[in-house]
């Protein structure tokens, strides 16, 4: 293998032998692992920074480790796929990995499952970059789940906590319903195609019938909407808070709930010929875009809120992969990476320096006391609320733009509420946790994280900062458009432009949407001029609904998951014991009572001994004669 | 010779009748007797009809044999009377089920 | 097989073949007078002879059948035969026989019964079981059979002054008298429909009606009535001393009531005879196409199967379960000849001698832990055994599992043979049941292992492990004829089930010459 | 050495025959040589065994290793040993387990070493003659005398119910066999009447000619025999008991081994001698299949005993591999075989596991337990993996077998393959909940304080079998490789028959999409 592909190999190596040394040898390591699984990822980054820019000047190309399995027809191989597209995954993964992974030094520092921590990670961000370089299905499936497998294992992190591994374990099941649907889907491509390898499969899918490319593509999007924690199955996310928070920012922000966004994208063949599914997801992921925030409106919970806040960018992006833009759809998928790790970073800084505390009824005037983060925060809050010239701006404008310009308005005009509520709960967050009068409790050291944590959130903030600027000039002419575009030249263009709108209008709208958000905010928490508690008894079935998360994990709980304990409990106590069971036992006990009835014959009596020898012979005779 | 036959069916019946129905050690053994004369009357009778000598050889052994028998009866309806002091063959019924 | 050191049979007359055919009878009866003389000399009575003797008979007798082997004779015109048939189960009859010697020895000391008396019967019982498989004259069946029955009768009563032994004999005494009165009846029967008392001729008599159309043209329907009852009648006898269900019943008590030695010896000796002879029987007589008795024969064996492992499954008297499944062990043998052919002949004989010894081996164990107080027959007895006698206990189970007919086992490959046989000609249902027979049988049978190994606590102590005087065990050692006799069984039940083949080829001579004539 | 390598399969049967001879000498109380000596022939074994892996020619269908000596010429048996891919993997799987579960119990078992030692190795001739068997007499003994060594291992060692599980176990496995012997005995008995010599070389029984009804019943009698052994749906009941009162050793045999002889027995005997039928019932049976795997998913679900949920979830696991076998598609019967070798090493280890847990706490109950992974680092990590590869996580061994399976069942029974399909989610549920339960939160019972973690001699019981899931999880090439003759020249003995039966396909609206 020449240089280039030697490299491909050694970007996931690194963290796979990471895993190992930490978990096998992590006593030994102490507090170093940390550090040197820093570097490991570090490794990687910059090896994939290397092979950016090669791909950037060449063309992609794809390499076969070794054949993997093959049985009948059936074939696949370890192999990888390295284009544009997911080079640039490549970088954003190992480049907010890094950064994570020193952030976590000084988070988890003193934390006794150090080690494991870190093997963990690295674990995970293996498995994420497998997930984006490879070349088949099965190997995106495998490495699909073996990335929920460590969200699962790294929610559940300080396992004693029962709701930590009850987190963990509805992760690990949600997704794996996602899954069960993702799963079918690959066998119906598999039944229809006979291959799983993506360039076989793309260069059939124009020939195979729309409604089996249609199932096809919705049965893929289940595990999209599970991984990516759409509507109905987001219900893991805001509990996968339990985890530690760089985890959260790495795996529950940047990287991992945005595969499905990247394998929609990846599979942009399959679904712009499937114009049905596309709807799909543009529907689903518009819903729950107002849905996630809707409820995060009135939460409390700093890490709750910017979970449901990344529920409410997921569905931005795959409102733009569902219209057929895909490359604002990654654009938007890059920067939220960027600014939304920076806002889990920032909250768990805060986390830091209050030891734990998440309530923003007990926090206030934070300000003063921890600048960096309050400052950080401010510049997440105000990418992610999309004001020039942060890089939520340019990103969402992009998507919000082609929605408008494809003529979904409905869609659009969704998006852009969206936007003003995006824009009032975050500073609603910060002007509670920053700027209004105290509300800590005294006897709490409020202090400002060391600089190991301080120095990766200024980072993200300054890459918030600048990374927009990718996004211009606006529409298909811009840098980033420009160099993704050639990985999605044979997407089959399903809906032609409506409308070409002038990009001013159109930003200036979602810009002031942004604004009055954060004026509103500004009114009700700063200035105080009407209160909170008005409002709330104004719209108290609104709020409530709001604040409740719209009951849908009761919903569920009363639904299917009562039902179906007390149906499997029938099975085993009634059907198993009682009828399967009883009727073996049945049997045997029937024959004992045979046996006892036979013995009864045998009564010892001669008479009876010689009165059945006569019956015999009579029987016998009778047989045959008077028959 | 089907008239013999008939009749010694008959004894035959009536001596297995007998050793049904009768409780006494004693006449169960003369009915089973019985039964076996029966067998011997048929023998006779048989072998006078088809003019043949070996159903008399039979009947000879068969008598035979059934002294014997009588013997060993005795012997042991002795001994069972011994133990149970009477010869009620109900009260032979310790060995059951 | 023409290996015997005698002259050439043809050099010899009439007298001289017939005194031939009859020598290992008569060796057998020789020895039994001796024995029988030794009881005018006390201190020989008292001593070790009378069983040493027995065997030393035994042994020549079993001599003499080798050097005979291969002969086929017929002698006292033509109503005793030898050929390989017999040589067959002479071996078989005198195994059980030296069984029945061997086991006795200590069993009679401890329990003080009258020694050279016993071992006499014992010789003649051997005796006159040989003579009843040679024997082929309805009169020599009769003879032999009551022969046989009266030796039993006095053996089952023989333990003095014991009532359960005194009953058990009544019992079987009268209900075999009155069997055996059916037989004479049904002898005459056929007697009167055929005209002839010799098998053969009978043989030919029949063939030559069935083949020559008389039933059909009515002249012969008095005689078809005639032959049917006395062939049924007949059937009857046979069918009592095979322990057929519903002629079963005796079985039980006798077993159950006689001295432990003698039911084994009955359970084999006897069994085997009456399986035998019933075997010629049927293929001189039986089956013609004047009546179909293999209906008949398919109700015993099934019913005699279930009856008998039903019965079986819950008592929990060790020689009463023998003796149930005993009478199950019938229907499976009984299967092989309604199979029929020589394949199902075969089959039969085969499983007769497998039985033999998985039995014998099986009563054997019975009499090592059999103890003065009757009750020590209780399963519950042989709690925890395989602790403390590891080599009884695994012979003990690996009997259990050949009459289960569980793989690696003689009784296997006897079940295997006689059920193909009769799947061969088309008894598919027959099969059925018997495989699901054997399947209930499994469970009592198992149900004594798990009383050896895994015994629940509170059994352990009324366990004959640490109960004295067990009539097998001389302070403390197991004697040397059970050990002998369990080594035999174990030997030859092992070996017949892993290659049969030897044993096999020997069936099949014997079977082969059921036809001869 | 070559004639070693030609008597190979005899060596492997018997030698551990040989070891019981040996064994039967060593004193009664010297009980730690005899478990040295056993594990280390054991041991001794598995070596020999890895010989057939190496000289096993990966590119023919063909019969290897195999002997042939007249045995009882009368019925037309012989000794007639050969092996396939499949029989060679399942009988390096015995002689593995077989090691291991002796290694397993130098703890567990406490009197009486003697007598178990002997009948392990006992058993595993049996077992293995059973693989290596192509007589159908020979397989026959080999196949049902094997109950008994297991049935005085539970009955002997186990706990609880011992006595009613054992007894249970056998008489259940001894009617279905009985059932299926008659079975045999009739195709026999056919063969001979078709061409006028008895045989039982199963090699000359394939050309049997048997209309279709006939088939059908036969079929059904085969199917009693080797259901029970699997356990098929409704046939189940005595595994939960036998496997939970069974000493660890014994639940880790009769669960990675004993099982296997069902499906074995389908692949080796029934389909092949009654192809016509079993295409005509294979709907019927992968049906009793799929609700096995939901049934067994959903009653483990609820289990409070961890023996019993593992006992269920392998009713669950053997309901893929029937799926598998009976979909009758390339893809699908070597994901089965896969995964037979992967719910013989997975369910094992968790017996293992469940067996390390009860010597520690005595205890089977989830709910005495709680908080062992603080108590128990190494412990927790390896039985994670165990579990993660009995839920069939990607990158373990269990992943590849379900979804080959699962992929190639697809193609001719797609309602059927979804449903399965769904119960990977519930082996999710039940095993990471029982994972849950029993490893994390508080310590809320005291015993717990005291747990020790593994020692070095339990790390090297489970380590193989790890160390196995990874690599059948990540480079199973070697053994697909093996496999993938035999089961190309299994489909095409049967292909011919496939469209004679679409008809019936079509009429329980099965057919392909």
């Amino acid at each position: 293998m020449d240089f280039k592909e030697l490299i491909t190999w050694l970007i996931p190596a690194f963290p796979l032998a990471g895993w190992f040394l930490w978990g096998l040898f992590g006593k030994y390591f102490k507090g170093i692992s940390g550090y040197l699984a820093s570097a490991f990822v570090g490794i990687s980054f910059i090896l994939s920074v290397i092979l950016f820019i090669i791909v950037a000047y060449s063309h992609g190309f794809t390499d076969t480790l070794y054949p993997w399995i093959h049985a009948g027809i059936f074939k696949a191989g370890v192999t990888a796929v390295i284009d544009r597209l997911s080079i640039i995954m490549l970088v954003m993964v190992t480049g907010v990995s890094t950064l994570v992974h020193i952030y976590s030094i000084g988070y988890m520092q003193g934390d006794k499952g150090f080690s494991r921590y870190f093997s963990f990670l690295n674990l995970f961000v293996f498995s994420m970059i497998m997930l984006v370089i490879s070349d088949n299905l099965l190997l995106l499936y495998v490495f699909w789940e073996a990335v929920g497998f460590c969200s699962y294992i790294l929610i559940g992190f300080w396992y004693e906590k029962k709701s930590a591994s009850d987190a963990g374990k509805k992760a690990f099941i949600v997704n794996r319903i996602g899954d069960f649907g993702f799963a079918v889907g690959i066998f119906l491509l598999f039944l229809t195609t006979k291959t799983l390898n993506y360039q076989a499969v793309f260069s059939m899918i124009p020939s195979i019938p729309a409604y089996t490319v249609t199932a096809i593509a919705l049965l893929l999007f289940a595990g999209a909407v599970g991984k990516s924690a759409q509507f109905p199955l987001h219900v893991w996310l805001p509990d996968a808070m339990e985890g530690p928070t760089p985890v959260s920012a790495l795996i529950h922000a940047a990287t991992m709930v945005t595969a499905g966004v990247y394998m929609v994208a990846r599979f942009h063949v399959i679904f712009s010929y499937s114009p049905a599914a596309s709807e799909v997801v543009l529907i689903v992921g518009t819903f729950t875009a107002f849905f996630a925030a809707f409820i995060a409106l009135t939460q409390f919970d700093i890490k709750r809120i910017v979970a449901y806040s990344t529920l409410s960018q997921l569905g931005y992006m795959f409102m733009a992969v569902g219209i057929g833009s895909y490359t604002a759809g990654i654009f938007h998928l890059i920067s939220h990476a960027i600014f939304k790790g920076l806002l889990f970073l920032t909250a768990g800084s805060v986390m830091h320096g209050l030891s734990g505390e998440l309530d923003l009824r007990k926090m206030g005037g934070l300000y003063k006391k921890m600048k960096t983060t309050a400052i950080t925060f401010i510049i997440g809050g105000l990418a992610l609320s999309g004001i020039p010239p942060f890089s939520g701006f340019f990103s969402k404008d992009a998507i919000l733009a082609d929605v408008y310009n494809k003529g979904f308005y409905f869609a659009w005009a969704v998006g852009e509420i969206t936007a003003l509520m995006t824009a009032f709960y975050i500073f609603r967050l910060i002007f509670l946790a920053f700027f209004s009068e105290s509300k800590l409790d005294p006897k709490l050291h409020v202090h400002e994280s060391p600089g190991i944590m301080t120095v990766p959130m200024i980072i993200l903030a300054l890459v918030a900062l600048i990374i927009g600027f990718l996004g211009i000039p606006p529409f298909n002419d811009s840098i980033f458009y420009g160099f993704l575009h050639v990985d999605f030249q044979n997407a089959h263009i399903f809906d032609p432009i409506a409308n070409n709108a002038p990009w001013y209008f159109l930003s200036l709208i979602s810009v002031l949407m942004g604004l009055s958000g954060i004026y509103i905010a500004y009114i009700l928490y700063i200035k105080k001029a009407v209160s909170p508690e008005k409002i709330k008894s104004m719209f108290k079935p609104v709020y409530l609904l709001s604040y409740n998360k719209v009951y849908i994990d009761e919903i569920y709980d009363f639904l299917i998951i009562k039902p179906l304990l007390a149906f499997f409990n029938f099975l085993w106590k009634v059907m198993d014991v009682k009828i399967i069971d009883g009727a073996v036992n049945g049997i045997a006990s029937a024959f004992a009572g045979f046996s006892v009835k036979a013995r009864k014959m045998q009564n010892g009596l001669l008479m009876s001994y010689i009165l059945t020898l006569s019956v015999g012979v009579a029987a016998l005779l009778f047989y045959y004669f008077v028959r | 010779m089907s008239n013999y036959l008939i009749l010694a069916t008959i004894i035959f019946t009536i001596g297995a009748a007998g050793v049904i129905i009768r409780k006494n050690l004693i006449v169960v053994f003369m009915s089973l007797e019985l039964m076996f004369n029966s067998a011997n009357l048929g023998f006779v009778a048989v072998s006078n009809a088809l003019n043949l000598v070996s159903g008399d050889i039979f009947v000879i052994f068969v008598m035979v044999v059934a002294a014997a028998e009588a013997a060993v009866a005795l012997g042991i309806a002795i001994a069972f009377y011994r133990e149970k002091g009477t010869a009620d063959i109900d009260e032979a019924s310790e060995l059951k089920n | 097989m023409y290996n015997n050191i005698l002259p050439a049979v043809y050099g010899l007359n009439l007298i001289e073949k017939s005194m031939l055919s009859i020598i290992p009878e008569a060796v057998i009866i020789l020895f039994a007078f001796l024995v029988l003389f030794l009881t005018f000399f006390e201190k020989l009575a008292k001593s070790k002879n009378p069983y040493y003797l027995s065997l030393i008979g035994i042994g020549f007798s079993i001599l003499y059948v080798l050097m005979l082997s291969g002969r086929d004779l017929n002698g006292f015109y033509g109503s005793i035969v030898f050929n390989s048939f017999e040589v067959f189960l002479f071996t078989a009859i005198l195994f059980s026989g030296l069984f029945a010697v061997l086991v006795s020895k200590d069993y009679m000391k401890n329990s003080n019964m009258p020694n050279p008396e016993y071992y006499s019967l014992i010789l003649f019982g051997i005796s006159s079981m040989m003579f009843l498989v040679s024997s082929n004259n309805l009169i020599m069946i009769f003879l032999n059979i009551e022969f046989m029955s009266i030796t039993a009768y006095i053996l089952t009563g023989y333990f003095k002054g014991n009532k359960r032994s005194t009953e058990a004999a009544l019992k079987y005494f009268i209900l075999g008298a009155f069997a055996s009165a059916f037989l004479l009846f049904g002898a005459v029967f056929i007697y009167a429909s055929t005209g002839h008392l010799n098998l053969y001729e009978i043989h030919t008599f029949l063939k030559n009606i069935a083949y020559g159309g008389l039933i059909k043209s009515g002249g012969g329907m008095g005689i078809n009535i005639y032959l049917t009852a006395g062939l049924l009648l007949f059937l009857t006898g046979f069918a009592f001393k095979m322990s057929l269900f519903p002629f079963h019943s005796w079985t039980p008590d006798a077993y159950d009531g006689a001295p432990t030695p003698v039911t084994s010896f009955m359970a084999t000796g006897i069994k085997l005879a009456a399986f035998a002879i019933f075997l010629r029987v049927y293929t001189l007589i039986y089956n013609f196409n004047i009546i179909n008795f293999n209906g008949i024969l398919w109700l015993l064996a099934v019913f005699s199967m279930t009856f008998g492992n039903i019965a079986a499954l819950l008592s929990s008297n060790v020689k009463r379960l023998l003796a149930y499944s005993s009478i199950a062990q019938a229907g499976f043998i009984l299967i092989g000849i309604i199979g029929g052919g020589f394949y199902g002949y075969s089959g039969t004989l085969f499983y007769l001698l497998a039985y033999i010894f998985m039995t014998a081996g099986a009563f054997t164990i019975v009499i090592i832990f059999e103890n003065s107080d009757l009750i020590s027959l209780d399963i519950n007895k042989y709690s925890g055994l395989g602790y403390k006698y590891p080599f009884i206990a695994a012979s003990m189970s690996f009997f259990l599992l050949s009459l289960a007919g569980i793989p690696m086992t003689s009784g296997f490959m006897g079940k295997f043979y006689v059920f193909s046989s009769a799947v061969k000609s088309g008894y598919n249902w027959l099969v059925i049941i018997a495989l699901l027979n054997s399947a209930i049988a499994a469970y009592y049978y198992i149900k004594i292992i798990v009383k050896m190994y895994m015994p629940d606590k509170e059994m352990l102590n009324s366990s004959a492990v640490n109960s004295e005087g067990a009539f097998g065990i001389i302070n403390g050692a197991v004697s040397d004829g059970l050990i002998i006799t369990i080594i035999i069984c174990l030997f030859f039940t092992l070996l017949m089930g892993i290659y049969p083949q030897i044993f096999i080829n020997f069936a099949n001579n014997s079977a082969a010459s059921l036809w001869k004539i | 050495m070559t004639f070693f390598i030609r008597y190979l399969l005899t060596i492997l049967i018997f030698f551990p025959t040989a070891s019981v001879l040996l064994l039967l000498l060593i004193n009664k109380k010297n009980e730690g040589l005899l478990r040295n000596l056993s594990t280390f022939l054991a041991l001794v074994e598995f070596i020999l065994s890895l010989y057939l892996f190496v000289y096993f020619k990966p590119d023919t269908y063909k019969f290897q290793f195999v002997e042939k000596f007249n045995w009882i010429p009368s019925f037309g048996a012989s000794y007639f040993l050969g092996i396939d891919g499949l029989s060679l993997f399942l009988i390096l799987l015995t002689t593995l387990l077989t090691f291991i579960s002796l290694l397993s119990s130098y703890k567990y078992i406490k009197e009486n070493v003697k007598e178990f030692v002997i009948l392990m190795l006992l058993l595993e001739t049996f077992m293995i003659g059973t693989f290596a068997a192509l007589d159908i007499l020979l397989f026959y003994l080999f196949w049902e005398f094997m109950l008994i060594p297991m049935y005085f291992i539970i009955g002997m060692w186990g706990t609880g119910r011992r006595v009613y599980s054992a007894v249970k176990f056998v008489l259940y496995t001894l009617s279905g066999s009985l059932i299926m012997l008659f079975g045999f005995i009739y195709i026999f008995m056919m063969h001979y009447n078709q061409t006028g010599n008895f045989t039982f070389n199963l090699l000359r029984l394939y050309h049997t000619h048997i209309p279709e009804g006939l088939q059908i019943l036969l079929f059904i009698a085969l199917f009693l025999g080797f259901a029970v052994k699997i356990p098929l749906f409704p046939f189940h009941t005595w595994l939960p008991d036998a496997h939970t009162e069974a000493p660890t050793a014994g639940s880790v045999i009769l669960a990675g081994v004993l099982l296997k002889f069902g499906v074995y027995g389908f692949f080796r005997f029934a389909i092949p001698l009654l192809p016509r039928a079993s295409f005509a019932v294979a709907p019927y049976i992968i049906l009793l299949g799929v609700i096995g795997i939901l049934y067994g998913a959903f009653v483990s679900i609820v289990q409070k005993d961890l023996k019993r949920l593992v006992a269920f979830s392998s009713v669950s696991h053997m309901g893929f591999i029937i799926l598998g076998l009976f979909a009758m598609s390339a893809i699908s019967i070597s994901g089965s075989i896969i995964q037979l070798l992967n719910h013989g090493i997975t369910t094992g280890a968790l017996f293992l596991f469940v067996g390390m847990l009860y010597e520690r706490m005595h205890s089977r109950q989830i709910k005495d337990f709680g908080g062992v992974a603080k108590k128990a680092p190494i412990l927790t990590t390896l039985f994670l993996i165990s579990v993660l590869a009995s839920v069939g996580l990607p990158g373990l061994n269990g992943f590849i077998g379900e979804f080959l399976i699962l992929i190639g069942s697809f193609r001719y029974f797609p309602v059927y393959t979804i449903v399965a399909t769904s119960g990977v989610i519930f082996a999710a549920v039940y095993l990471l909940w029982m994972f849950q339960r029993v490893m994390f939160h508080e310590i809320t019972n005291p015993e717990i304080e005291k747990f020790e973690d593994m020692n070095l001699r339990e790390i090297f019981t489970v380590l193989p079998l790890i160390i196995l899931m990874f690599f059948i999880g990540f480079y199973p090439i070697p053994i697909l490789d093996r496999i993938d003759p035999t089961v190309i020249h299994f489909l095409s003995m049967l292909h011919h028959y496939r469209n004679s039966n679409s008809i019936i396909k079509l009429k329980t609206g099965l057919s392909n999409v």
